[in-house]
């Protein structure tokens, strides 16, 4: 009737790897975030293609629940982007290296 | 029998009181409650040796346990009272004495802006005597010996802001420790070979000679300390730095005595050594002697007073370990009402002079201190063993056991007596005959102190009634007292009394013919008349007499300074060698290597925290990456 | 896939094609009605303001729009040379998508048999109904914001980020008002919400009455600011603001702009109806269920509210309508929210049982819905006294400081 | 072929076509939308890519029944924190193209590359090992009966997951709370004002007309 799981989880896998190379790669922190919310996605399917696997509700509640997560990590985190900005109008991840040793 | 709890637990409540509410209570109260609780705990010391009176020699000895205080395994050490005739003898004259002393104190600490936290030594240290007698078991007994130490400490130290007295605190304090290591030592041969502290336990049992030797010494070693003996009393006349009353009580009196104490408290342990024997009663002898010989030579009032305690002192020793308890116990006793006498006379004098403690700018004393001069006078009859007060017939009773011991024993302590007499003479005439020279003197000294009183036309005056009570009390103590023990007409109540204590399997009953008593007795007081007489002979027209005062015994022999020399020296050197060729080159070298390979590495690998934060992440992600390859390893096998 | 009969025998590809049918259906229907209703608002804003309105093109000037689409769809499609060209292109589908996408949930009425196949009048009745509604009014922010930002020129981009601004805020609005609706029915099928709408006297059981009018209120406000209507519609206030996210568009890409407008207004309308009117609900006709008959005359009826709004009210200011959005309705709509299911929660079901009268939810939350309205006319009329006096007070001080140099 | 299919009256090929055709659609927009965030250097493209991926995710969970959730997707993810992500690049004006020649370390690209596919490789090799699930089925609640899922899903979080559904309503509350504080500009108050700060503003009050001053 339906598609098999492992092919919702191969694709989940290959959305991370996708969006843990984006966070590497990219220099702009906002898309640095919208590589972690690829990530997060990812996770969100394999959370649902397990659900259906295993026939369990809680999969999808703790997809409920990462996207809440994700809600409040965006709101904060953008946030503080628009702080940085504040201060030095440079919206790159490694414009903030001052912090290094 | 009850009152047995009341005699530590006044002290301890009164020092608790003091500890928290002292600056609330202010001047007169602090010590009147301090001298209520030293009363109250002497009078339930009387009803407890009454009750103890009214039995059976035998069941004299009655044991209170307070508390479990250390409950390990097999081991249960009581905080626990043990009333016996000795304990309850050593209560009676340390709050007896101490209560006189507190009361004394009253007056003599006038003024002083820390007058609460004196009497709250006062106590604590009363509180620490006590349990350091009344312990039924040796480990309770150290912790009232560590108390005594530490209120002694406090004490001397109490101005704290003289460097005098605070080095003098410290040295105190530094020198008991090393007895007090010896008391440990002991602590840990009992646990070892009896696995208790308990004297029931442990003075009941049968040990080989060696061991009787070894622990035996330690426990003296302890008793050295406290008591100062050779090698360690230097600590007791520099303790002259703190308040007279403080001699008097702890220096004279009471403290120095913890040391007699424990001898006799460990005689069934002694009596299995001889060598120990011939050791305390050989140090005891050379204690008196070289203590005696120091003494002619200081010119601080209660310097001499410090010096003749650690000669007396001696001579107790000599008595215990010729095997007379009784004597040297008597001798304490003895000790204890005449020498506190003549340090709170001194401390009387010092008080009239405005704090003069040197016996040169001091003299013709005798008119204006018109109770203070007969109290001395009559201590120093007692102390210098003159008939019929107290020191003749203790000091008696020690020469004839040293005289069974052994002749040259006898000897040292005969000569001991004629240096007594002279430099206690010699401190009499100074002091309250010839010329008055304090007058001179204040005005040498010019206007830093109180001397103006002198200028203004006025003189000496004599203490307080608080201050003299006490002084009239011990007085006639030092008249009387000798009848507690007196050598015949069945007077000879402390022997009795500690008799179940020192049985002759502990020290066998001696018998000196009653004619060699006689001489012995005979020899004495003329060695005391005649240190007596030459005393005045040399010191009634003199102030200085060079030649007899040589600067070695001026310098006590040159110990202190060669003590600091030989020991001190090397130990400095030793330390600067550890200091700064073993912390500071192998310690700290280990340590900078340590340090400096942390740091070196860092230097490197903080190339790698570059600030970007995607370079971190490159590096978490690359462990997820690892622990992914090792869970698929560990997934896949 | 909800309660469609059409789907009992799953699917195949008679199924496939009807809902195909279905979907070009409604797209009709959307753009027709859009055709109708800028005819309608014009006509109708012009009687209002006692004038004509367009009258030549076609009978009564009826085709007015068509020649002005067609007229549109002629001119020159320009895009400035700042612009980002696909977003640019794209934008106005964007914004056209959501909104007709919109009506597939809604409820038309009754049910119809093609080809031995039902099917009701419904594109698609998805479980959670109610959030398609949320899902499209969120997602047409994206045509304004990206409108905007495509066209590389400072004004729009303003004007992008001020309909964005007010979109995003009162959608918190629209999702708690709804809320209520779901709460009181039990449902987010909007099939669900409409059936439970039903019954003898039809209108009391209406989700106005249910939910004691207010949340009506507050969803109608914002769903105008939702689509940047009159008296909300400062997004291209052109006297005042100098136009809005749409300034660089022109041709048929204004166009789409345009027929989104409309259609947006006919899609909402079309929800209030199914959400708080009963949808297709109403009285038989000689026995038949006449459903889309009544469904079409409630639209016309909203639809002729807004545009009266529109007519007669005056356009707020921004700082006005943000504090309207976060400082009263949001308040607002929670406290109801409360309410509701407050008395949901100790009401006995449907409202006909027993127990205290107050219990009974219509009378319960028609008390409490009066005397809310009653207390915020009662603060307004404060309000205004006291602004009234306040400038009597400063008009006084001043004629005295004046009096007195 | 097209009779064959209407002739189906079961209708499960179709289904089955259907079920698959949605996937596909599904994977081909998570892809390219990913590729695109990923490649595109542009940020507001970034967005709309990640709209397309998240898309392509609700489809993904309507395929397999996860309605709710996919509503939900759309309506946070989409409708909020991307237009969230939008509103943040206009704002502060950083829609410029972002310069991904100039990398100030040198590994940094070609090992994040790398890692990605050693990842990936690993993800698919476990996978594989544990034939894709591995777990005890139906641990809160099954996801297959009668009631929607939307009744299931509400069911479980408001009884097996009250207590962190609570805690993500806090959690939300303070990330508001933080937000507004991160992005406030401080404004001092009367207190922090310099007297001399305080006489001008009077001033400048006294002089405004009163009926215009205070108007909001």
């Amino acid at each position: 009737m339906s598609v098999p799981s492992a092919w919702y989880l191969v694709l989940a896998a290959v959305l991370f790897g996708l969006g843990a190379t984006g966070l590497l790669i990219r220099r702009n922190v906002l898309v640095m975030f919208m590589c972690i919310e690829l990530m997060l996605n990812a996770v969100n399917l394999t959370f649902v293609t397990f659900s259906r696997d295993l026939n369990d509700i809680g999969g999808q509640v703790n997809v409920f629940f990462v996207l809440v997560v994700a809600a409040a990590e965006v709101v904060v985190g953008l946030a503080i982007i628009v702080a940085m900005f504040r201060r030095r109008a440079a919206a790159t991840a490694d414009d903030i290296h001052i912090l290094k040793g | 029998m009850n009152a047995a709890y009341l005699i530590p637990a006044l002290p301890l409540i009164g020092a608790i009181v003091l500890l928290f509410g002292g600056r609330r209570l202010r001047e007169p109260l602090s010590g009147w409650l301090a001298t209520i609780m030293a009363v109250g705990s002497f009078v339930a010391t009387v009803i407890v040796w009454v009750s103890l009176l009214g039995k059976q020699a035998s069941a004299r000895s009655i044991d209170k346990n307070i508390f479990t205080w250390v409950p390990v395994n097999s081991l249960h050490v009581n905080a626990g009272l043990q009333l016996d005739p000795l304990s309850i003898l050593w209560c009676l004259f340390v709050t007896g004495v101490g209560s006189l002393i507190t009361l004394y104190s009253i007056g003599y600490m006038h003024g002083d802006p820390s007058f609460s936290r004196f009497f709250f030594l006062l106590n604590a240290f009363v509180f620490s005597m006590i349990v350091l007698v009344l312990a039924d078991n040796y480990l309770f007994s150290f912790f009232g010996w560590e108390g005594v130490g530490f209120c002694s400490y406090g004490l001397i130290g109490f101005w704290f802001d003289r460097d005098t007295a605070a080095v003098a605190a410290k040295k105190a304090f530094v020198t008991n420790r090393v007895g007090d290591y010896g008391f440990m030592i002991a602590l840990f041969l009992l646990f070892q070979h009896f696995g208790s502290f308990n004297y029931r336990d442990v003075l009941h049992s049968h040990l080989s000679g060696s061991f009787a030797t070894g622990l035996a010494l330690m426990l003296f070693l302890g008793a050295v300390g406290k008591s100062a003996q050779i090698p360690l009393y230097m600590w007791l006349p520099d303790a002259m730095e703190g308040p007279t009353p403080v001699s008097a009580l702890i220096h004279a009196a009471t403290m120095v005595t913890a040391g007699v104490y424990l001898v006799a408290r460990s005689a069934p342990i002694i009596h299995f050594s001889s060598a120990a024997q011939w050791t305390i009663s050989i140090i005891g002898a050379a204690t008196a002697l070289l203590a005696a010989t120091i003494a002619c030579n200081q010119n601080d009032i209660k310097r001499v007073l410090a010096y003749s305690t650690v000669s007396q002192l001696g001579y107790m020793f000599l008595g215990e370990g010729s095997g007379d308890y009784g004597a040297g116990i008597y001798h304490t006793v003895m000790h204890a009402f005449f020498k506190a006498l003549l340090f709170l006379s001194a401390g009387a004098v010092i008080h009239a002079l405005h704090d003069e403690q040197n016996m040169k700018r001091m003299g013709n004393l005798r008119r204006y201190l018109p109770i203070t001069f007969p109290a001395f006078m009559i201590g120093f009859l007692a102390l210098a063993a003159i008939p019929p007060f107290d020191g003749f017939w203790s000091k008696d009773a020690i020469l004839a056991a040293a005289w069974h011991k052994s002749p040259a024993l006898w000897a040292v302590g005969v000569l001991t007596a004629f240096l007594t007499a002279y430099y206690m003479t010699r401190q009499v005439v100074l002091v309250f005959f010839g010329q008055s020279r304090w007058f001179d003197h204040a005005k040498e000294r010019g206007a830093a102190g109180d001397h103006h009183v002198y200028e203004a036309g006025g003189v000496p005056h004599e203490a307080p009634a608080t201050m003299t009570v006490p002084l009239v009390i011990l007085a006639a103590a030092s008249v009387l007292g000798w009848l507690l023990d007196a050598p015949f007409g069945g007077l000879d109540f402390i022997n009795k009394w500690l008799a179940p204590l020192f049985p002759p399997t502990v020290a066998p009953a001696f018998s000196v013919a009653t004619g060699t008593k006689w001489l012995i007795g005979l020899v004495s007081v003329a060695f005391a008349l005649a240190g007596l007489a030459s005393g005045v002979a040399a010191w009634r027209r003199a102030v200085d007499r060079p030649r007899l005062e040589p600067a070695v015994l001026e310098h006590a022999w040159y110990i202190d300074e060669g003590v600091s020399r030989t020991v001190a020296g090397p130990l400095t050197r030793m330390a600067n060698t550890f200091s700064f060729v073993i912390d500071g080159r192998l310690v700290d070298g280990l340590v900078r290597a340590v340090s400096g390979s942390f740091a070196a590495s860092g230097r490197q690998l903080r190339r790698v925290q570059t600030g970007y934060v995607r370079n971190y992440a490159l590096g978490i992600s690359a462990g997820a990456v690892i622990i992914l390859f090792y869970v698929s390893l560990r997934a896949g096998s | 896939m909800g309660s469609d009969p059409l789907f009992a025998n799953g699917l195949n590809l008679a199924v496939w094609l009807i809902l195909l049918g279905k979907v070009l259906v409604i797209f009709l229907i959307v753009l027709l009605s859009v055709l109708f209703m800028v005819m309608y608002e014009r006509k109708a804003v012009a009687y209002l303001g006692v004038r004509y309105g367009p009258n030549r093109a076609g009978p009564k000037g009826w085709l007015q729009s068509l020649a002005d689409g067609t007229k549109l769809l002629f001119k020159e499609a320009f895009t400035p040379r700042n612009a980002d060209k696909a977003v640019y292109k794209a934008a106005p589908y964007l914004m056209l998508v959501p909104i007709m996408v919109a009506f597939s949930i809604v409820p038309i009425g009754g049910r119809i048999t093609i080809a031995h196949h039902t099917t009701e009048l419904q594109l698609a009745d998805p479980q959670w109904g109610i959030l398609f509604l949320l899902m499209t009014s969120g997602l047409a922010v994206y045509g304004v914001i990206l409108a905007g930002w495509a066209s590389g020129s400072k004004y729009p981009l303003l004007g992008s980020v001020r309909a964005s601004a007010q979109m995003v805020s009162y959608e918190a609005v629209l999702g708690l008002t709804t809320a209520t609706v779901v709460l009181v029915t039990g449902s987010l099928s909007t099939s669900t919400i409409v059936a439970a709408q039903s019954g003898h006297w039809s209108f009391v059981h209406w989700n106005l009455i249910h939910t004691a009018v207010i949340p009506f209120i507050l969803f109608s406000i914002a769903i105008t600011a939702e689509m940047t209507r009159a008296p909300f519609d400062l997004v291209e206030a052109e006297e005042e603001l100098s136009g809005g996210y749409n300034l660089e568009y022109s041709s048929i890409d204004f166009a789409w702009f345009y027929l989104a407008e409309y259609a947006a207004l006919v899609t909402n309308s079309a929800i209030i109806v199914t959400l708080w009117f009963g949808g297709p609900n109403g009285p038989t006709i000689d026995g038949h269920s006449v459903g889309p008959l009544w469904f079409t005359v409630k639209v016309l009826v909203v639809l002729y509210i807004f545009v009266w709004i529109r007519a007669t009210l005056p356009r707020f200011r921004y700082d006005q309508l943000m504090d309207l959005g976060w400082k009263r309705l949001i308040p607002a709509s929670l406290i109801m929210l409360m309410v509701v299911a407050g008395f949901q929660a100790t009401s006995t079901s449907g409202g006909n049982g027993a127990g205290h009268w107050l219990a009974q939810r219509e009378w319960g939350l028609a008390a409490v819905g009066g005397a809310f309205v009653l207390g915020a006319l009662l603060w307004r009329a404060i309000d205004v006294g006291r602004q009234a006096s306040e400038v009597e007070e400063a008009r006084e001080s001043r004629l005295s400081l004046e009096r007195e140099s | 072929m097209l009779a064959a299919l209407l002739a189906d009256s079961s209708g499960q090929a179709l289904a089955h076509a259907s079920a698959w055709a949605v996937f596909a659609v599904g994977a081909a927009m998570i892809l390219t939308g990913a590729l695109g965030v990923v490649l595109l250097r542009n940020p507001v493209h970034c967005a709309l890519m990640l709209v397309i991926t998240l898309f392509g995710i609700a489809l993904e969970f309507i395929d397999q029944s996860a309605d709710f959730l996919a509503a939900v997707q759309i309506i946070v993810y989409a409708g909020a924190v991307v237009i969230l992500f939008l509103f943040v690049i206009m704002f502060l004006g950083v829609d410029r193209k972002e310069a991904i020649s100039a990398e100030p370390t040198r590994f940094q690209r070609p090992l994040a590359v790398l890692l990605g596919v050693v990842a990936l490789v690993e993800i698919l090799a476990l996978s594989r090992i544990d034939h894709w699930s591995a777990g005890t089925p139906s641990q809160s609640g099954a996801l297959s009966g009668p009631g929607s899922n939307v009744q299931k899903l509400g069911q479980a979080i408001y009884t097996g997951y009250l207590l962190p559904f609570e805690m993500t309503a806090a959690l939300l509350v303070i990330a508001v709370v933080a937000a507004v504080v991160l992005s406030r500009r401080h404004q001092p108050s009367a207190s922090e004002m310099s007297e001399l700060d305080q006489e001008e503003l009077l001033s400048a009050r006294r002089f405004t007309p009163p009926d215009q001053g205070d108007q909001s």
